[in-house]
């Protein structure tokens, strides 16, 4: 057991399952030198050349490449360095990757991991700071990943690289320094179990990945005040913890979702939608979601700040929750 | 002629045959409604596929793209799971889940036709890279044409394919149209060969009509490709004879054009050949009646066959988070 | 006053409108050639080539190139085709198209018009058959118009064309041989107002694009077995009519919205989270989303008919929500 | 020499000094924590930016990357405003939006840097189409790295410009390096000339460290533009003194690499010319006086300037649909 960071904890859990199966390999720009974060750091040496591919700016062939590699059998990890270079490559993930095994009707099925650093990360503007994980989640054919903790993201790693399915796995970018425990063998984590982040009664808060941190504060400083949140980090979108959400909620009758990602189409309708489905509208009392509003990432800090959701706007949408 | 050269041919007019056999029979299914959606034939243009693939070996792997009836017959894919693949049947190589535009066999190495132009490319080099990395000598053959070298993956596929040494041969086929635009309008510099070249794939150009010529190119770059010495590109000149879909009339051509082209086309051609060095007709008409029977009876044979069970079209999607029907 | 089909109805909007504004002129493959689906027929002999541009097969410089002319004061209109081509063309839409008013903080306004025929079209299977318009939603910058009639579609292409705002059209695949009246000069229709299909009070029913004539026939049927739905055509869904919908749902407190997209990530989600958020769960009976499962779209006709909404589906749909 | 071609000289002197002092500035504001966000300078690499836009007209356009400050600042664009932008403040060219990666100031015609590799390629052939389709004479210029000729958009862009004989000139600023990778370890075949050359676009090679180069190259090239001859491509080769962005040491480069490169950087090269033709140091030291101190001068500026209001975050995203900020 180590304590480590979140980009440590994924480095060892791909290094791991590198050293496991000789059919993973890795690609991307600058991987040979760590990669973007040092992710890869020391994989070149391990490794060497061939299974760890410092590749072309050229991402169409990044994606597509990989997608080839895994019908003949090997297992890529196609790094995708930021995520927004993702836009350059969505013909190979949404109109290959993602239907080839069902056009095919079976045939192949394209076991790779998509690893796409996202989020908004040190006032880098609005090309380099988006967080679209919704997308994914409507489109059949791939599971989404949005860790938050160096275990869950290490966990989940394993767990992708291992699954024959693609999967599209987020690497949290604001939250790479973050330092956890780390199991010495990286277990498999299973996709679609929420994990718990506090216990309580009055409401329900729901999150992944950058706005973990932010509800983990929130909580506090509503305990503080008196308001026993149920609070949870869904981990993956999909599949998602239906099961964990409903629960709560039908206990508390009030649900917020807290997602980083603008707030118009983003998952948290999908999951209060969900949820009123499944439960009904009366068995909830309120119903809110707080995200980024409708514009894009701006470059200035406080114009950052401003939009960005933080832990005082999460207490403040949770106390207004509370008022009836 | 020898008996291994007239043999060669036999086998090359056989494939051929079996192609046309096979699109015409469905082109006939599909005006009287037993074939639905899109479906693109590649009539006049058999030799390329036919004239590459006879280079292939069965752990060898190809890629195509929208037009792929022929690459995936000439690389041995099974008719019977093609036809009912094109009739949307339970039967079909995708369960009836992809039809013409996504017919597939990997049972053959055939890893796909494709709805995007240039969507095979990336694929094709990364397929390679995969095999070699597994320790594979097999190679792999990416079909596509005059149109996809003006997308992206053109140039990033053969930089990559270069870069990597990878065993890829690229075809180009050439038939000088792209759906309802011809290539000249909207190609620039000097073709694809040097588009290839200056990407360090060397390659040549053929009579892609010419199935003997196909074969004798595509053996020559096919064996340096297998001595290691990386990529190569086939560019062969050919002529789409029907519109771009089974329902393009394609009235936007020159009068008489392609009456003009028929004149030339592969099968005629080849069989001209043939005779005139010496094969007997009779052996021909049996070839080309043993496909067209062959594919006719594949066509009856798919009309009967039964649909997918509608609890089919929720699997292969995923392992997890799958879909559940609702109950 | 002419009654012509959805197809010709926006042939003549782009063509009024290129008539009226020089600046105004069309990019895509094979337009000079009438477009795909003719859409174009006639252009070219009356504008010329050089405002009639059949291109390459170069998705990401069609997107990008009419970007940069629309930088200069021109005011493309940007064909894809197919709209699962545009996935060839994301980087220029998402990253450079939707974000270039804002990270250059108001120096130019991308006044491009980006059509893309979608849905589910005649057995034509994954790759040519997808409906994302949600997506589109959720990122800041565009506007997103998804017509079902041809008098809609013509109206919102002609305020589309004259928008300084980039405006995301979905021409209904589906629906081009639906006919319907169309006024000799074609007024522009405001972006963001519902079109009510039908006055109810049983349960409010929402849907767009291919969904609008499968509502209409559902309604009918639903009719003569004595349910009285509110029915709707958003027509966009950027800006959408939150007003008309919440007003119509706090009457019958009962919604239901069917789109053709997947339902999970769909917009069906935005909108009930919207309604739930806005009136509050107390304020609603039941509610329920209708689309296609989370299944990529098959080949064979009766796979694609058994996933695909149809009238028969929505008729079901609504009589459960009113069964408590 | 003769007096004009000594003032042009002294112009290209200058501006590379404006723009070194520029990125000097910066880094060590970045340092000091006042600019926020990635940085990436050009340092090394002035001449390029320098001797192609001497050539360029006010009403030209051009698009530039994420290694933008250099083109903005030899195009025209304000210093304050600039200087403002990567500080993040009210007054900068993109009301503190955009930041250094999407550095932009449309009143000089430059239409903006691009946190994507290759994103500027498609823009600046549209760009170029737009103008002639209003009757303009302007021609657009489009600055890249070597590592963008690896992305489709460069194929494509290349080729629609040729196509549609468009008034570009291409500039790719071939420094040997994209991000922490050498070139020559990702790119194939003979290089960028050749990738062009293929695609119906012609280009010369230039010394890129070599700023009256690059001048004279850049002005025959935009002469035949300007001519109707359609685009052009220079390929300017040069050396990226500093690491990928502001925080990078670049520590896998060969020890001395950057020393021995430091003696080939164009404005020490072009001041020892402009001496060894009998300038005076004192006006050279002058030029280079006054660069430093209008920079250091933007600095304190920025510095001291106001933070946008926040308001103006919900501002500029679009006319129709605006998101409205909660009360
Ligand atoms: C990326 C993309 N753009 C457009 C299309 C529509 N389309 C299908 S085939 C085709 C023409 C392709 O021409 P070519 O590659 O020369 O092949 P051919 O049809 O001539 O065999 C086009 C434009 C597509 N499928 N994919
Ligand atoms: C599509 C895309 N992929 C990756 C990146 C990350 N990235 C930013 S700059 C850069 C290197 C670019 O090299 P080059 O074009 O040679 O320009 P240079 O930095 O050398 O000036 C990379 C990989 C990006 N911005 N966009
Ligand atoms: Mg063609
Ligand atoms: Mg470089």
């Amino acid at each position: 057991m180590a304590d480590v960071t979140l980009i440590e904890a994924v480095r060892l859990a791909a290094l791991q399952e590198m050293r496991r199966d000789p059919r993973v390999w890795v690609l991307g720009e600058d991987v040979a030198r760590g990669g973007l974060f040092g992710q890869y750091g020391g994989f070149v040496e391990e490794f060497g050349p061939q299974r760890v591919v410092s590749t072309p700016i050229s991402e169409s062939t990044i994606m597509g490449a990989g997608l080839g590699a895994a019908l003949v059998g090997t297992r890529p990890i196609i790094e995708m360095r930021i995520f927004d270079f993702v836009m350059c490559a969505m013909d190979e993930l949404v109109n290959q990757i993602a239907k080839i095994r069902y056009m095919f009707g079976g045939q192949a099925k394209p076991a790779v991991v998509v690893r796409m650093p996202h989020g908004i990360w040190r006032n880098s503007a609005a090309q380099h700071s988006q967080t679209l994980e919704s997308w994914f989640t409507h489109i059949p054919g791939v599971v989404v990943a949005v860790p938050a903790t160096p275990a869950d993201a290490a966990g989940l790693l394993v767990s992708a690289i291992r699954s024959d399915d693609p999967v599209l796995f987020f690497d949290p970018k604001n939250l790479f320094p973050r330092r956890g425990a780390l199991a010495d063998i990286i277990a498999p984590l299973p996709f679609g179990q929420a994990r718990k982040i506090r216990d309580g009664k009055d409401l329900t808060i729901v999150s992944w990945s950058a706005a973990v941190p932010i509800v983990e504060e929130a909580v506090e400083t509503l305990a503080a005040r008196g308001i026993s949140a149920d609070a949870m980090d869904l981990r993956t979108l999909w599949p998602w913890d239906e099961d964990a959400v409903c629960a709560s909620a039908a206990r508390t009758g009030r649900l917020l979702v807290v997602h980083e990602a603008v707030t118009t189409g983003g998952f948290g309708g999908e999951v209060v939608a969900r949820v009123v489905e499944r439960l009904g509208p009366g068995a909830l009392r309120r119903v809110a979601r707080l995200g980024q509003p409708r514009v894009p990432v701006p470059f200035a800090p406080p114009l950052e700040d401003a939009l960005k959701p933080d832990a005082a706007k999460v207490v403040a949408a949770a106390e207004s929750l509370l008022r009836d | 002629m020898s008996g291994d050269n007239r043999a060669r041919l036999l086998a090359l007019y056989a494939t051929m045959c079996r192609i046309r056999a096979f699109e015409e029979t469905a082109l006939a299914a599909h005006r009287a409604g037993e074939i639905p959606g899109p479906l693109h034939v590649s009539i006049g243009q058999e030799a390329v596929a036919t004239g590459v693939c006879l280079n292939l070996q069965a752990d060898d792997r190809i890629t195509s793209n929208h037009r792929g009836h022929g690459h995936a017959l000439a690389k041995g894919a099974g008719v019977a799971g093609m036809m009912e693949e094109l009739f949307g049947r339970a039967g079909g190589h995708c369960r009836g889940k992809g039809g013409s535009m996504h017919i597939a066999d990997f049972s053959v190495g055939m890893l796909g036709a494709n709805g995007v132009v240039a969507g095979g490319i990336p694929i094709a080099v990364g397929a390679a890279q995969g095999l070699r990395m597994l320790g594979s000598s097999a190679i792999v053959c990416c079909f596509f044409g005059d149109g996809a070298i003006n997308r992206g993956p053109f140039l990033e596929g053969l930089n990559w394919a270069s870069l990597y040494d990878l065993p890829v041969l690229f075809v180009c086929e050439d038939n000088g149209v792209a759906a309802f635009t011809r290539a000249e309008s909207v190609t620039a510099g000097a073709g694809v060969l040097a588009r290839a070249e200056a990407l360090g794939v060397a390659g040549v150009s053929v009579d892609g009509n010419d199935a003997a010529a196909v074969d004798d190119a595509a053996s020559r770059l096919i064996a340096e490709i297998r001595a290691g010495g990386g990529p190569r590109l086939l560019h062969a000149t050919t002529y789409r004879l029907m519109g771009h879909t089974s329902t393009d009339p394609a009235r936007w051509r020159e009068a008489g054009e392609v009456e003009a082209a028929r004149a030339h086309e592969p099968i005629l051609r080849l069989r001209a050949r043939l005779l005139a060095e010496g094969a007997a007709m009779k052996a021909l008409d049996a070839i080309e009646g043993d496909a067209w029977a062959e594919m006719s009876a594949a066509r009856s044979a798919a009309l009967a066959a039964p649909w997918p069970d509608l609890a089919t079209a929720w699997e292969d999607v995923q392992d997890i988070g799958a879909a559940q029907e609702a109950v």
